[in-house]
């Protein structure tokens, strides 16, 4: 039994890795507005739609289709703000959510409509030969470069966005929204337009989560937002909703879970261990992993 | 103002569910199947088949004068959904057949409707042993029947393949958790260990989930030398490539649900070696088929799969029952269950279909093969 | 609210004399009940997000413990549909305690991930022990609700045929689960809940227990959602886990905000709109010549303008007014006698 | 007199912050009691160790809802300690704005009834006859504070002063024998001021004892008969108007700190 116990871990990173990507855009969201973007998971099915699309029917190199992707993707993610929360944001959180469910069951069938119904292959031509190689082999572990690729991605994300969150003007803008709304407005920030930002900058990452999963499965589908988005919001709330290292964290933990639940457990019950690990940590730490922990203050 | 909406949606409601759309004298059919959702692809393979079918009768003057129509009903392979489209078909008098529904769940869900209201229905894919016990109405009368064998036989048939045929003496069963998946495999262990087989492992995945690596890691453990697919091409696709990343290069099976092109796409160089049963192989068909075959690659730009296959048969029986006993749903129940024997059974594109006594189809299992990116026939069971 | 009244008489007694008419439409029936169905579930969600103030995404698993709990009994031992109802309410209200009990001291979106991670849960459990429940399978044969007097008389027994029995036994059961509700709604326990929604601490000093209340609305809401469950059993005759996916609480929770969260007549409309809609369109794309595929297309795309143009559902919650309440209306009465001079001289 | 709640040493720390430190005082039965302080004094935190919204660290809270029978309230919830007779309104108004005024009464009537589910279901005679009460109790409290003609309005239709009162109404709603008063003058008119002082002898009237948080030293020497001053988490001062006035740690407190209150 113990033989498999590092390369379920590798898996689970693996796996764990997408969905902190995923999760990610979840979080900056909710940590801005309070709004959970349950759309949040069709952005990342249209990045990897975006970039097959741009290589197959543009012709456009591999990194350069995933930038275009990702612009196009953070475009999506401002229009959504636009048409759909934005003229919501007086009403009560849950007509969001609401608007949310409705728009995320429009873009998957409006991928649909446009791509089709089933499960492309990703252009492996366009992608580079080198990513599909093996880089390490230990013990039973498999590690292709493009596993590499994938880790080495998110963490550069994951430092970049600290950095844009922490350093830099917007950054603190897009603190200063989480904090309070009216106050931050009062100060002379333009609300509207940081959460705009914060959308397109959630979307882009979900974009580039969704190419990565596409190459790596070899595969993209309209109904794939949905899972990894259900998956994504479990980990960015198992982290505390809001923090962005706390979702990077929930989402390797749920997928470790995940992994370790198929390997150890039963195969029937992943999901079930991962869900039963998420409840858990909730019970015992009420605001997640990483989370603030909220005082009702009289 | 509030007053306002909620009269106007409720009006619109109830006026839109009993409005009676009237049509010009037609003959029409129902083809209930996934058409978004999850389980759209598959929806999609059956409506191709179902689609050149009714074009070609049509083409060639209708059934018995009159334009087949058919009525596209959504039931997303969901149970629920099934049985409101059952009962929308079962209270439209003018749809004197169905074709349907893709999943054995939904189909399940639907029999009650069809029962009581004694609506005929053929489906091409749904293939629960289940169904066998459950298209019964009060009278013993058979209303559902299928063009297609059950998962006891298929399951059964792969577990003799792989040991007469294969040689495998150590399999694995990897399954989709969902009727299907089960069925297959539950036949197939059974089968496998009477056959004296050494069934080392078992794992299940649930659709959606699109990394397979645990589940896989934990089978490669277990040493086998063959590994049977039990589950749909599309998620076969993925677990066959990843088999691969992690080092399991093993004899892969699976069963009809691989039978399509696009396991061959979406797995590439993984596929390789894939052996499959399908109840359709275009070598073994008539010289009907072929056309078929033309015709559906030049519509679809794709290559036959058992689905479309299937339901351009079931489509076939079901318009062939009408031309030959009217357009009366007890008259073609009638006829269906008529077709008891090989003699009177349908020669379809996907073989010869005739129905027991309990509307199940006896049909034979073909076996392929993926090689070079080709499925080619393999080696016949005797 | 005067103007409603009507409204509702009126659509009442067409729904009432509709089954027994020569032209009455099964597939009409069949959706009508359907809506029936989903006006049981979701006034019996509204308890939580809309009286509490909770978020819960979980709802579908209490449904699907209730119909598993009837399509077992059912199969296995034959119980009675009338006794089943009760026993499935229990199992429902039981398991909402044990669920509520630990969890609901969670704040906001913690408590929701917690409660859809349990309807997973749930769904897991009902397709994996092959053994209890047949797993993806599905549970066929279930018989449907039949009223067995043979005890009286050897000839007294009716098994329900077809939709209009089915109808009435829905529409019973809808309105007594909303006149349950309309009475609970105007009571100690109800206040105590919309204490709770608008401001717990202010409700805990005023002597509400907030967890116990919470508990007994998660109860309370299961249990409903139980009844819902048992009924669908008999009535579908089949059961099988994919009914009870995620994809449903989120159905139901949408009639909630659409209609109006908080007001009972809100989830009777949301039910009403979210499952017309999709047959509806299912009619209205045929007419149009629009393939079936875009179905859902069009579903999404109306909720979002629904909840763009009434973000606050079509019966917004409204500060409990007299409607309804003897006691209130002869307060008003007596304000309007004591005060009412004075209140004219005020402005 | 005997006093009716007696705090015995209450610590109460936030981590590292000491936000009361060893406080003893007592509050006697039918006495108005102010409690003062400069702002971050933890007058509100001593509130709630009170109300049971902490939790003190150290030290006992005893309260005596008839005399000759204390209770240690210490990590009672806010709902037992209610039920024992205190009652509280808060610095910021916590109103269930969304309900009518005569709800928000009832709902302060939630610890003196005991109706269920199934009363409510059956409307049994006995539900009848306690909601009638109820709401003849609620409006007794909303005469009282002069709020009856508003009963069946929006309560965040109210004025910011009239709030403040529906909270002293629905307060008083729960039967308490100590009302604790967290700024009711803050925000009002001096008019409003005026008429909140005979409502505070009015409730004095009724038997319930008054401890009251307030910046408004007018107000407080007015109508208090004996201060209790915060500093920093300590108590500085314990006594009458006269006295505490004269204190000089008082007055250090006050104005060395920079004459930002005065």
């Amino acid at each position: 039994m113990l033989e498999q116990l590092l390369p379920q871990l590798v898996n689970g990173l693996t796996l764990g890795v997408i969905y902190a990507l995923i999760a990610v855009g979840y979080t900056m969201v909710y940590g801005v507005i309070e709004l959970i973007n349950f759309a949040h998971g069709e952005v990342y099915m249209f990045g990897a739609f975006l970039c097959v699309t741009f290589i197959t029917a543009v012709g456009m190199p591999f990194y350069l289709a995933i930038v275009a992707a990702m612009g196009c993707c953070a475009l999506i993610g401002m229009f959504l703000d636009l048409v759909a929360y934005k003229p919501l944001r007086k009403a009560p959180r849950l007509a969001a959510l609401i608007t949310a469910i409705g728009m995320s069951i429009f873009l998957q069938n409006l991928a649909m409509v446009i791509w089709g119904s089933r499960p492309l292959p990703f252009v492996q031509s366009a992608v580079p030969a080198y990513l599909n190689e093996t880089a390490l082999s230990f013990s039973g572990v498999y590690l292709t470069w493009l596993q590499l690729f994938i880790f080495a991605v998110t963490t550069a994300m994951m430092l970049g966005l600290m950095f844009i969150i922490t350093r830099t003007r917007i950054g603190t803008a897009m603190r200063a929204l989480a904090q309070n709304k009216t106050a931050a407005a009062l100060m002379g920030i333009n609300v509207n337009f940081v959460i705009a930002f914060t959308f397109a900058l959630g979307s882009a990452m979900g974009a580039v989560a969704g190419i990565l999963v596409s190459v790596y499965y070899n595969s993209l589908y309209p109904t794939m937002g949905y899972v990894a988005g259900v998956k994504a919001f479990a980990a960015a709330v198992l982290g505390g909703i809001g923090s962005v290292p706390g979702a990077m964290l929930g989402g390797i933990v749920l997928g470790v879970a995940e992994a370790l639940g198929a390997g150890y457990v039963s195969s029937l019950y992943r999901d079930g261990v991962a869900y039963a690990v998420m409840i858990a940590v909730i019970i015992f730490r009420p605001s997640g992993l990483l989370g603030k922990a909220v005082i009702d203050k009289a | 103002m509030k007053f306002g909406w909620c009269k106007a949606v409720l009006l619109a409601c109830v006026v839109a569910l009993m409005s009676v759309p009237a049509h010009a004298k037609t003959v029409k059919i129902a083809c209930a199947s996934a058409f978004s959702g999850p389980a759209a692809a598959y929806g999609d393979n059956v409506k191709a088949g179902v689609t050149l079918k009714v074009e070609e009768i049509n083409a060639a003057g209708g059934v018995g004068g009159a334009q087949v129509e058919v009525l596209w009903m959504d039931s997303l392979c969901d149970p629920k959904e099934s049985n409101t489209v059952a009962a929308k078909i079962a209270r439209d008098e003018e749809i004197v057949g169905v074709v349907g529904h893709l999943c054995s769940s939904a189909h399940l869900a639907a029999l009650p409707t069809y029962l009581r209201a004694g609506v005929p229905a053929i489906t091409p894919t749904a293939t629960n042993v289940a169904i066998s016990d459950q298209n019964k109405d009060r009278k013993g009368l058979v209303w559902s029947f299928r063009d297609v064998y059950r998962d006891d036989f298929q399951g059964k048939f792969l577990a003799r393949y792989a040991k007469e045929v294969l040689g495998v003496a150590k399999v694995a069963v990897f399954y989709e958790n969902n009727d299907y998946g089960i069925g297959l495999k539950d036949a197939f262990v059974g089968e496998a260990k009477r056959l004296g087989l050494d069934v080392v492992g078992e794992e299940a995945y649930v659709k959606g989930t699109p990394d397979f690596t645990p589940q896989l890691t934990k089978l490669k453990a277990s040493a086998p030398d063959g590994i049977f697919l039990s589950g749909y091409y599309n998620e076969g696709a993925l677990i066959a490539s990843q088999a691969k990343k992690i080092g399991l290069d093993v004899l892969k099976f699976g069963a009809d649900g691989f039978d399509n092109m696009d396991y061959i796409k979406l797995a590439g160089d993984a596929s390789e070696g894939t052996y499959i049963t399908t109840p359709f192989l275009a070598s073994e068909a008539g010289p009907e088929a072929q056309k078929f075959l033309a015709d559906f690659k030049a519509r679809y730009n794709r290559d036959v799969d058992y689905m479309s296959a299937n339901a351009y048969d079931a489509a076939g029986i079901l318009l062939q029952a009408i031309e030959k006993a009217g357009a009366d749903r007890a008259k073609i129940r009638e006829y269906l269950a008529g077709m008891n024997t090989p003699e009177k059974g349908y020669h379809g594109v996907s073989g010869l279909t005739y129905f027991d006594e309990h509307g199940d189809a006896q049909k034979p299992a073909f076996v392929k093969v993926v090689k070079n990116g080709e499925m080619v026939p393999a080696q016949q069971l005797k | 609210m005067g103007k409603i009244k009507p409204l509702l008489a009126v659509l009442a007694l067409g729904l009432l004399a509709y089954p027994l008419l020569p032209f009455a439409n099964e597939y009409l029936l069949h959706v009508v009940i359907l809506v029936m169905i989903y006006m049981v579930l979701a006034m019996g969600l509204n308890i939580v997000p809309g009286f509490c103030g909770l978020l819960d995404l979980g709802f579908v698993g209490f449904y699907g413990i209730g119909a598993y709990t009837a399509g077992l009994l059912t199969v296995h031992y034959g119980v009675s549909f009338w006794l089943i109802v009760p026993l499935a309410a229990l199992n429902g209200a039981l398991w909402g305690v044990l669920l509520g009990a630990p969890t609901l001291r969670l704040t906001g979106d913690y408590f929701a991930i917690v409660t859809f991670g349990f309807s997973e849960l749930v769904v897991l459990f009902l397709t994996n022990e092959i053994w209890l429940t047949r797993g993806p399978l599905g549970l066929p044969g279930i018989d449907p609700v039949n009223v067995n007097l043979e005890f009286l008389h050897p000839d007294w027994f009716w098994e329900f045929v077809g939709e209009a029995p089915y109808f009435y036994l829905a529409l019973f059961m809808v309105l007594a689960v909303y006149f349950v509700l309309r009475r609970v709604e105007d009571s100690r326990l109800g206040r105590a809940w919309f204490a709770i929604r608008e401001d717990p601490l202010a409700a805990a000093s005023c002597g509400v227990d907030i967890l116990t209340y919470k508990v007994i609305a998660f109860a309370i809401s299961a249990g409903i959602g139980a009844v819902g469950g048992a009924f669908f059993a008999r009535w579908q005759l089949f059961l099988s886990p994919d009914m009870f996916k995620f994809w449903e609480s989120f159905l139901v929770l949408c009639m909630v905000v659409l209609g109006g969260l908080g007001n009972i007549h809100g989830a009777l409309i949301g039910a009403v709109i979210m499952v017309c809609l999709g047959e509806v369109l299912r009619e209205a794309l045929f007419v149009a010549g629009l393939p079936p595929e875009v179905r859902f297309l069009f579903y999404g795309l109306i909720m979002v303008l629904i909840m763009r143009f009434k973000p606050a559902g079509f019966f917004p919650a409204i500060a409990a007014t007299a409607r309804g309440n003897p006691l209130l209306a002869a307060l008003a009465e007596r304000i309007e006698k004591t005060y009412g001079e004075r209140r004219e001289t005020h402005s | 007199m005997k006093p009716i709640l007696k705090i015995d040493g209450v610590t109460k720390r936030f981590g590292g912050l000491m936000a009361l430190n060893d406080v003893e005082f007592e509050v006697r039965r039918g006495e108005i009691m102010g409690l003062i302080g400069p702002n971050g004094a933890g007058k509100t935190t001593m509130f709630n160790c009170i109300a049971g919204v902490y939790s003190p660290t150290e030290g006992r809270v005893v309260f005596e809802a008839e005399p000759g029978a204390p209770t240690v309230t210490n990590g009672f919830k806010p709902e037992r300690v209610t039920a024992l007779g205190i009652a509280r309104t808060f610095q910021n108004i916590r109103l269930f704005s969304e309900l009518t005024v005569l709800d928000n009464v009832r709902i302060g009537c939630h610890c003196r009834s005991r109706s269920n589910f199934f009363g409510a279901v059956l409307r049994s005679r006995a539900q009848r006859r306690e909601e009638a009460e109820i709401i003849e109790r609620s409006m007794r409290w909303l005469d009282f504070v002069g709020l009856g003609a508003q009963a069946l309005a929006r309560a965040s239709a109210l004025s910011y002063g009239n709030q403040r009162r529906l909270e002293i109404a629905r307060a008083l709603a729960t039967g308490p024998r100590l009302i604790m008063l967290d700024e009711p003058a803050a925000g009002m008119n001096p008019q409003e001021t005026r008429m909140l002082v005979d409502l505070i002898h009015a409730i004095l009237a009724e038997g319930v004892t008054v401890v009251l948080i307030e910046h408004d030293m007018k107000l407080v020497m007015k109508i208090c008969n004996r201060l209790v001053v915060l500093d920093h988490g300590m108590k500085i001062a314990d006594g009458s108007p006269e006295e505490v006035r004269g204190d000089e740690r008082v007055i250090e407190a006050y104005l060395g700190r920079g004459a930002a209150h005065a």
